[in-house]
């Protein structure tokens, strides 16, 4: 474990923030107050601050429709996405994006996308900005299961295989592609797949904040040394349905409950962090406070901003015209 | 006869032609749902559960759940349909064509063409199309004036449940590949739809209203908001036909030039994208060969040139609507010359 | 200034923006060539040798080649647009637009929208469109309309060497991703082309005939037949203006508007399938909005609809051809109404 | 070995057919009488012809760019193709499609295809039909070493992997997709590429005519079991250029005569077959002899024949419209 008491704050707060921003979410979405199409990625964030957690403000990821966990390790202004979701103008689109299209490039983040693998090419190309113009910056491209099995995907591996891009891929398996299990829609395996492109691959404990902070780091450091491209394959769940919604009738019962009780990335990294002594419950209690506070705020102003003007319709579509 | 809705009548249609002839199947992801999971089978029936029940009743042989690869399965429909199935793919939504759209003009559209006539093409595929669900910029499009632009594909747009089982039904017996567009906003619209099958043909436009002072064709939900404007204006003394076409390709363009020129007004409403689209498709054809019989410009009612906006304040501005009709309509009646 | 091919212009303008800014890169399959191989480095070019040279010059950090894989590479390019680099991808034929559409219009086209703004996608693509080269349906298709559709694309065509360089340059260096349309018969077309680098600018129409009697408006290689057209009905004593618009999107529709209000009569030439093309594009928005000056139909000179036949008797007659301008012409002169 | 005579002699009958047919073509091609693009396979015989040998006309095939060997292994016309060629109406498609789009449906030969990768899909339809319909019948897709990377190739693997279809991948790999080399483009290994999508995968020396015939036989077999889709990896070698008017610079200067003396599957097939006692040169150069007034015959009758008529560019377009 090599990271310090800071570090480890700091990715607890992100999980954190992750976490109350989508069950927040979840329940506003309730109300009506939220339009479109919301996927919650609750569950699923030790991958995105494992991954973004050696990662700088230089670096790029793209990012998926489950995108808010994303945004958030990659530093995305909390209020900003509040108030995009809810269509405001003080969104960090302005809300013309939405969920499906929250981007922050001045952080490195180069959007949600609501095209399955539509994200892999994009990441292939912030990495060859990178290589050409010799930032030593790396992209992460995110994908789900789903995604894995689009071609986007396959042809942005090889692209990435012979072009040797400083680019990580990062297959975040939550065992569905909307109520489809990976278990049925991934043939083979994914690792062996991206071995069969050339590039090193391994499989991760998504759950485990920790294995995927390890993996990524040294996918980074491969990556930032120009050794190529990496692939992870992370293991994990989502714990909302596929969009807000979904009565996830094709899963058993009791299965997000389980997961909840004994797979959750938030108990498992506290009970790491404590079992090894490195941080206090305060310390992450207080975290847990101040994120509620935060994401307090944040729906608050939403709810009060103003939305876009009329006029704001016809700006933004090209630089000139 | 029942009132059902949009979605029950699309579900309808494929249920009947599904039991009607065994080479029909249905595929895309999650029509059925549930593969491969613990919970429920025939979880989803699609996103908005359109095809729900489908898989029950004809097994998973043919409702098909397919991966997240829309190359891979609506090329295999298009291979399937070559070879003796009549598969109806479901693209989910039609913003999505850019990631297999070679499949479908490049292949499908063009065998029979390409081999000398010898291919018969019979694939439909299915596809949601539209705004007003606040679902942004890549869920949000209409795209059917490319579909239409590509010789050898056909391009049906139902405007209400009537029209979607009929038309359904008329696609996936009709031996050319068939663009389906489902406009979202629709599923839950009712009205009463036949419990039998039957088709309604392509090519034939459907006159919604009629009237003497102004020609208004619109299409899809358009065709909606069309009849409302045609309602309101009727209040104002103002007399209008409504032309739903029905089917992009083939067009009937024989009905639209004949009521335009008995009203030599037309107003076009199109929600797509503005340029290159279906208003411009219509107005230069009926300004090539009506333009005698126009007594005023020609007024296209579409969206602004811009993606789809997300937030709802924007997308209503957006979209085209009952009040922007009204005012062109309006606008076609003041200018103008005289009657011929 | 010299003499100099279509191809020779594309490739000068390409060079000379890569000496200017070290961002400019240029990718695509076989761009250099020889990749991996025994023999020649820079074997190809492209398949028709466009972009030889380039390799030698810049080396292959930006002349890159890439495989068969035009999702990703076109999707790299927007990405690579994204943050920092100004990339030239080359999609070979605009054909295969369908494997990688969605990383053009759904990505690249919509970023600066759907993020509020704050992106710039300095992307060109360059493609090969057209007929006339026996190339079969799957090889010659125009496509143009399908770019234009979409709000966030800019889309060139350039119709002569000087238009080539002055436009790609322009596209170059222009901050919204540009769609680049060669046409594969005029790369071998010569004329006098400046040796310094100049552009020409986007949404301003060149005229390149003037006369009273009628407007013809067309694109790529149309301008050139149209211009024929027009040398040879100035033989009948019937003065034509041609029109080239260089860009479909933006679209110089003042001008358009302007030159039909003095000749009030239009004719437009389009290579492109006959269904929501330009031809439709241009008369509409006419129709729409220079009514009043029209004195007859406006003609639409376009193909069939039909995929492109690859048999050359059959292709000579499927395309746009200066006989059919030439008559379409005296048709708009023969009908219509006195001047207003 | 478990062909016998007659089917031997098919198969070299087969392999001298495309091999003339292209070299006639290229001849002609060089006159300047032929339009249009011409992809020419001599070289890759042993491909299309162990790879048809166990089909019959209800199984199926897609082709690509380079597919008339591909068409005369599934018993296309020899007349027809090349009225085809030429744009005669006599063609097998009347004129319309040409070199690149020869199909003939009623011998399973669902056409060449302009579009790289474009095939794969198709060929998944294709077993679909079969497996729906329970016909028995197996479906091949052909592909080069450049469509191995493009992303409808995955996606067909993954589809009939998950769908068990009755698919054979066949990947022609003669080391360059235009001017660029396969050992450049093609990240990792596509047998491994195969089996991450859970096919069973082998390489084959594709001049080889047995050796072909013996994986396709087995691949069929697996097929027509309802075991799923087999990958096959066929090393071969063009001897023309990427397409007539190629000067192929980017080979080595003598590389295709070397290939020509050394690999050339023809005489490995009738090295084989004597030394195996099997077949008799003077049957062979009967054979020969047969092929070569076959090809004349179909050269000059393709010259002699009409055009397409006006009418006809009208035609075809629909069913009904
Ligand atoms: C090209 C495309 N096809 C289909 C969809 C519809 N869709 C949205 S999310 C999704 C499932 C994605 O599954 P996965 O990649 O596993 O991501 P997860 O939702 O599990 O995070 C689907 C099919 C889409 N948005 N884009
Ligand atoms: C989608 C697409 N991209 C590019 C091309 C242009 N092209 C035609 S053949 C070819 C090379 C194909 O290489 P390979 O698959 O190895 O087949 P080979 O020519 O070697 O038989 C290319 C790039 C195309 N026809 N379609
Ligand atoms: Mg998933
Ligand atoms: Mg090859």
């Amino acid at each position: 474990m090599q990271l310090n008491r800071d570090e480890l704050l700091r990715a607890y707060r992100d999980m954190c923030l992750i976490r109350q921003f989508e069950e927040r979410v979840h329940a506003e979405f309730a109300t009506g107050d939220i339009p479109g199409f919301v996927h919650l990625y609750a569950g699923e964030e030790a991958s995105a601050v494992g991954v973004c957690m050696d990662l700088t403000e230089r670096d790029t990821i793209a990012s998926t429709h489950r995108g808010h966990g994303h945004c958030i390790a990659k530093g995305c202004d909390v209020d900003g996405m509040m108030a995009e979701i809810y269509g405001r103008k003080s969104g960090l689109c302005g809300g013309k994006g939405g969920s499906m299209h929250i981007a922050d490039l001045d952080r490195g983040m180069l959007g949600a996308n609501g095209i399955v693998g539509g994200g892999a090419p994009l990441a292939c190309g912030a990495a060859l900005s990178a290589k050409t113009l010799k930032t030593g910056a790396v992209a992460v491209a995110f994908g789900g299961d789903g995604a894995s099995n689009q071609g986007t995907t396959a042809e942005a591996m090889n692209l990435a295989s012979v072009w040797r891009l400083p680019v990580i891929f990062v297959l975040e398996d939550n065992g569905y592609a909307e109520s489809t299990a990976s278990a049925w829609s991934v043939g083979g395996d994914p690792v062996k797949r991206a071995e069969g492109f050339g590039i090193p691959a391994t499989r991760v404990d998504g759950h485990d904040f920790f294995a995927v902070h390890e993996a990524a780091r040294e996918a980074v450091a491969r990556a930032r040394a120009g050794e190529g491209p990496s692939f992870l394959h992370l293991k994990l769940a989502r714990y909302f349905g596929h969009f807000e919604g979904d009565g996830m009738t094709y899963r058993a019962p009791d299965e997000v409950a389980r997961l909840r009780a004994e797979k959750d990335c938030l108990k498992l990294f506290r009970r790491k962090v404590s079992e090894a002594g490195l941080l206090e419950g305060a310390a992450l209690d207080a975290i847990e406070g101040e994120v509620a506070t935060l994401i307090e705020g944040a729906v608050r102003r939403a709810k009060a901003d103003a939305m876009p003007e009329p006029a704001d319709l016809l700006t933004d579509v090209y630089v000139s015209y | 006869m029942a009132k059902k809705s949009f979605r029950q009548a699309v579900n309808e249609a494929l249920s009947q032609e599904m039991a009607r002839d065994p080479r029909v199947i249905v595929m895309g992801e999650d029509v059925a749902g549930g593969l491969g999971a613990p919970g429920e089978d025939d979880a989803w029936g699609g996103p908005l559960g359109v095809t729900k029940g489908l898989m029950k009743q004809f097994g998973r042989e043919r409702v098909l759940d397919t991966p997240i690869t829309e190359s891979g399965f609506i090329g295999a429909a298009a291979g399937a349909a070559l070879t003796g199935l009549r598969p109806v793919a479901d693209l989910m939504f039609v913003d999505f064509m850019g990631v297999c759209f070679d499949q479908i003009f490049n292949q499908a559209a063009k065998f029979k063409y390409m081999f000398g006539g010898k291919a018969r093409t019979p694939l439909v595929i299915r596809t949601m199309y539209g705004g007003g669900f606040r679902a942004a910029s890549q869920h949000s499009q209409c795209l059917y004036p490319l579909f239409t632009h590509i010789p050898g594909l056909k391009v049906a747009i139902p405007s209400s449940p009537y029209e979607a089982k009929g038309l359904l039904i008329q696609a996936i017996r009709d031996d050319d590949p068939v663009i389906f567009f489902e406009h979202k906003m629709l599923y839950d619209i009712e009205e009463e739809v036949p419990d039998e099958p039957y088709t309604l043909p392509f090519g034939e436009a459907n006159l919604t209203r009629e009237g003497d002072d102004v020609t208004i064709v619109a299409f899809g939900r358009m065709v909606m908001l069309a009849n409302e404007a045609a309602d309101r204006l009727a209040g104002e003394g103002i007399a209008c036909t409504v032309i739903d076409p029905r089917t992009t390709s083939p067009l009937d363009i024989e009905t639209i030039l004949e009521e335009v020129r008995a009203t030599g007004r037309l107003v076009v409403v199109d929600e797509a994208h503005p340029r290159c689209n279906m208003a411009t498709d219509i107005s230069a054809q009926i300004a090539e060969r009506a333009f005698e019989a126009l007594r005023a410009p020609i007024r296209m009612v579409v969206p602004p040139h811009t993606p789809v906006p997300f937030s709802p304040a924007l997308e209503d501005i957006y979209l085209p609507s009952v009040a922007k009709i009204v005012d062109a309509v309006r606008a076609v009646m003041a200018g103008g010359r005289k009657a011929a």
